[in-house]
């Protein structure tokens, strides 16, 4: 069984060998690891690689291929990258752009303000939307000159976590 | 003698408060907004009633609401906490007017220390040295050129009604002095519809240092030493320090004394705060006074040994104060951190969100004042603040280790918090060797947003975890590729593995 | 300089040891048996390795396997905690033989002590004063008689090689002598394979206090005051605190000076306990010495504000004690409770099992040393220690009220355990007057083991719970009869209510 | 819909009356109760009731109707009684002694010491078995005076929680 994984900048080709147990035998590009892998709370693996104890913490991401990984050191995104999300990947390409034309917040929050227009012309760095959030308002910028295509929410709204705010063209 | 205690907060520092109600046999009563039913200080109270809707405005700030559910439930008294209601000179005159004691100073108080102009006057009058600039509000412009032709640049214009680094503007050139004193004035007008504006010299490299004071109502008062609080992001504190690593015994017995004469001058009942702020030279002036319990208020409990929540109850109920300022001593060293769900590699963009796990960092000389708990969703309403961490160490430097020790054992999942870049803080020589002013951050930007590297090998055991976890995930789907009946053994790996090398 | 260290324990003491190396900068090196791997202490550890399976024996008393594990892993030292391999002189003998630091005395010190018919010789020629009785092995019948005729009813019969309240008879009639003389041989010989048995003067109502001692390499020897441990079960320790409150100056500088001398007779090096038994006039009498760490000795660390791991470490580095006795005083009061999963209604029957929930105490003056976790399963191989939680506070009141709060806060839900009972101690007057002895559980046990009354509306709601539950539970399977689309006010309710009532 | 439950020496009547979101009007015996119940974590609930704060704690039983009830004050066993459980009490009855004439462990351990062998008379008060948890041995002991039928277990074993060890007639 084998996965290619991305993490930060990296895509890392991951093949499980044998496992027993607790036990695994994994190769993880050139180099293969004996371990020992545990589950010892939800989503915490105890780790123990030639003696040595590593902890990593695994929170869902939005879909079950996504991670984020939080070792003691640090903390990164991952994603299992199957055959579908190749297959999403290669339509996806083109499209690069997409993104940045749909304005979402990270986090959930309340529309203070909207200072554009549906048809509004915008340019590079010029504020679209104020989010607050905690006390803490976020300002969201136009990435580049394009044309307010749809507003989607109002002053006052409640918006989640990545939800799509306003459409660029 | 007070019997039942309204907590008008929530979050840390409601539980911190009921905790001593707990332990003084006395019966806390909770409030809470919509957001807030499943809050972990509704659940610690021994009473709670629901105030309004998620806003503040309509339930933490809602004065009649709060004093509806105080006079039903019987409370005695209301203690604020900190933020809210607790600078609000009206709601201490509402207490009162209901007849409930208000742990807190008197309206008058409060007034005075709020409206920063007469707080100037006030400690002018008292001895207390302030900035240099004015002690009146400036109207006219050319009034604001002659200060700053007397005073020198750069300087601070800054807003009466304002505090907590709102309404203010840094002037370092002489031709950004009449625009920047419009916009502060349009600025204050809007913010606190009120335009009073003042002028202060601009101290560079400036620490920030308070004195905690303690007064009861038959004019002792008493000062429990300082707290060093340079380490601000935003000009919010994110790291406390007791002692200060500035301080020397002359400048604080100095500043002890200026701190208990301007507690003195504002006829101030309770505990509060003077903020200094101080240059290298060690030359130090008045800032203001925080009329309530501050948010670091634990580093001076753990080294002074004193339960300040307590005293404030003490003080409320009409009791002298039994601690003498010859017998106070400050023993051993105390540094908090504040865990903010926040993003610090994206301007500390807040964060909240459903908390998935939770691994809280104990052991000797650690002390955890929290309110979030695994499954707890952090509601988007209030503030970021998750946590308050304090080590305490018999030196400085065993309290910084002990710190790392328990920011390294420290895990929440589910929401982003600045519990990294706290511990790269531990790591940084400035920090480390107590040289630091409020430029720390942004000083040693370079180091504090660099991630530490992980390494291959832990890099790889990150993506290990993955893989197992998701195999296992869909495995309960499809039926499992690996079973138990292999032999139980390492020998068979051994023998793929050389396969595999062939 | 010691580097690594190698932790040969387990549970909550693993774990805690492991903190201190952190704060130091040292790696840690955790060691499991086959019941462990999950266990805190191997995910607390920087590195971990297996030893063996499930008994103690064949792991955490397997000498050989690991010290195998501390040479292939690289540490410099071993740690042994309490409790396993501490106090064996043997393993003290085979590290030193092997290169490898015994954070812990000789194997001479250790042998010493270890043997009470020598310790209480030993502690004679010093000047200690022992319990009145034998300071030699008895042998025959009739020269047990005559002592017993000497020092008078009634006596204790104990095993030489005893300790920790094994091998030991109490009697009180003359009759009883001769066949308590001859079990406790037989059982000294089946428990240590040594039946050398001595006869102490039994004291009545006795108080059992212990005092911390340190001792370096280079013969300095300061004690770090009393612990007070007279509240036991089965001759286990429950509750400790200091001061002891039976505790005067004079008293505690004369106990000191014995407990230094104890340590000075005993060539001793590193942390250790000279535990004395006192009676009501004040009279002390040297009982054994822990050539360790003790469970109790965090009340110590909180009151004193030393670290005993990090001074353990410093002195097994050969480096000189830094503290003076002079320099030492007790700032405030300390309880520990120990958090046993046991159930006190019977027994204290022992309660291995999965722990479901936890809610930790936390807050000011609150320590908690523990290492269950959420989703772990204690298992029934080691120690029913769960935790230990301490209360510190200005006075011994407060530290009381303090405990009763924490205990209050303390949730473990999946295994029994005594929190409750230890809550009831608290309210104990005996315990809150500070007047008990070795007997107070005993003495108070009809208050002790009756539960709280908790009324017939705490009954009702926890029925509430029960029946919400279980609805809930199985709705998920049948379709639910309630839903939302009802008017979501109390005026339904009203009215039903009301139909209800006629 | 409505249950009984017994807890501790009382069997009580309880009716949920309404139910909306979080609040429910339910009657116990002869009191009724206006109350906000919702779960805060898994297992455990907040009540609110007239103000109250009550926190309850469920501690799941050896089946799905038997529960561990943890309020702040106390803990008390709980058990759902429906039409079912009522049937098994009623076949049950006239065995009452059954339980008696099987001894299991109430917590997991290992067996050290079985003194009495099959066939064997004993009395009431003999030792059984002996059972070692946590370094602390346990003796198990006739409650009457009976004869030993079988012995389930050996000298050595591991035995679960509440499994039967040696049956008695």
């Amino acid at each position: 069984m084998a996965y290619e994984i991305n993490i930060e900048n990296r895509t890392a080709h991951i093949e499980l060998l044998n496992r027993v147990g607790s036990k695994i035998l994994i190769a993880v590009d050139d180099n293969s690891y004996e371990i020992d892998i545990v589950m010892v709370e939800n989503g915490v693996y105890s780790i123990l690689y030639k003696g040595h104890s590593y902890n990593v913490e695994l929170i869902a991401g939005d879909n079950s291929k996504r991670y984020i990984v939080n070792t003691f050191s640090r903390s990164f995104d991952a994603e299992i990258i199957d055959a579908e999300t190749k297959y999403q990947q290669s339509r996806a390409a083109g499209h690069e752009t997409e993104g940045d034309n749909n304005i979402s917040s990270p986090m959930p929050g309340k529309i203070v303000k909207i200072p554009v227009q549906t048809g509004e012309r915008v340019t590079s760095g010029q504020t679209l939307i104020v989010v607050e959030a905690m006390k803490m308002q976020s300002e969201f910028k136009a990435s580049a000159d394009r044309v307010v295509n749809e507003i989607l929410v109002h002053e006052g709204d409640l918006v989640a976590a990545h939800q799509i705010m306003i459409k660029l063209v | 003698m007070i019997k039942k205690i309204l907590v008008a907060n929530r979050g840390e520092i409601a539980v911190r408060i009921m905790r001593s109600c707990r332990e003084l046999g006395l019966i806390s009563v909770g409030v809470f907004s919509e957001a807030d039913r499943k809050a972990m200080h509704v659940r610690y109270a021994d009473e709670a009633y629901y105030i309004g809707s998620a806003p503040s405005r309509e339930s933490y700030l809602n004065m009649e609401s709060i004093l509806e559910v105080a006079k039903h439930s019987g409370a005695d008294a209301i203690h604020p906490g900190y933020g809210f209601l607790s600078e609000n000179a009206k709601f201490s005159e509402r207490c009162k007017e209901e007849g409930i004691i208000f742990i807190g100073p008197s309206s008058h108080s409060i007034s005075t220390m709020g409206d920063k102009i007469t707080a100037r006057q006030t400690m002018t009058k008292a001895g207390v040295p302030v900035v240099p600039g004015t002690t009146e509000k400036i109207m006219e412009e050319f009034r604001a050129e002659e200060i700053v032709k007397g005073i020198g640049l750069p300087v601070m214009i800054k807003a009466s009604a304002g505090g907590g680094g709102k309404g203010m503007r840094l002037v370092k050139h002489m031709d950004e002095l009449i625009p920047s004193f419009r916009t502060a004035k349009s600025e204050a007008m809007n913010a606190f519809g009120d335009d009073s504006v003042y002028i202060e010299k601009y101290i560079e490299s400036p620490h920030h240092i308070e004195f905690q004071i303690l007064a009861d109502r038959y004019g002792k008062v008493i000062h429990l030493f300082e707290r060093e609080c340079s380490i601000q992001r935003r000009h919010q504190k994110v790291i406390e320090e007791t002692p200060s690593p500035l301080m020397t015994p002359e400048l604080r017995e100095e500043m002890g004394k200026c701190a208990v004469a301007a507690a003195k001058a504002a006829d101030y009942e309770g505990a509060g705060t003077i903020e200094f702020i101080v240059n290298d030279n060690l030359e130090f002036y008045f800032l203001e006074m925080n009329t309530r319990l501050q948010v670091e208020h634990p580093v001076t409990e753990r080294v002074v040994g004193v339960d300040l929540v307590k005293e404030q109850i003490n003080i409320a109920n009409g009791l002298p104060l039994e601690l003498n300022q010859e017998d106070l001593h400050q023993n051993g060293h105390a540094i908090q951190c504040r865990i903010y769900a926040e993003d610090p590699d994206h301007n500390f963009m807040p964060q909240p969100g459903l908390v998935t796990h939770i691994t809280v960092p104990l052991g000797l000389g650690v002390r955890y004042d929290g309110y979030v708990y695994e499954g707890y969703e952090i509601p988007m309403y209030y503030d970021p603040l998750i946590s308050k961490l304090i080590s305490w160490g018999k030196s400085r430097q065993e309290s910084i280790a002990r710190m790392r020790r328990a920011l390294y054992e420290y895990k929440i999942t589910g929401v982003k918090t600045n519990i990294k870049f706290l511990e790269r803080i531990m790591d940084i020589p400035d920090f480390i060797d107590g040289k630091y002013n409020t430029h720390f951050i942004e000083t040693n930007s370079d180091k504090l947003f660099q991630p530490k590297f992980c390494g291959t090998e832990c890099e790889d055991m990150a993506l290990i975890a993955c893989f197992i976890d998701y195999i296992d995930k869909i495995g309960k789907i499809q039926p499992p590729k690996f079973t138990d009946d292999l032999a139980s053994t390492w020998k068979d790996f051994g023998r793929k593995r050389s396969i595999l090398r062939l």
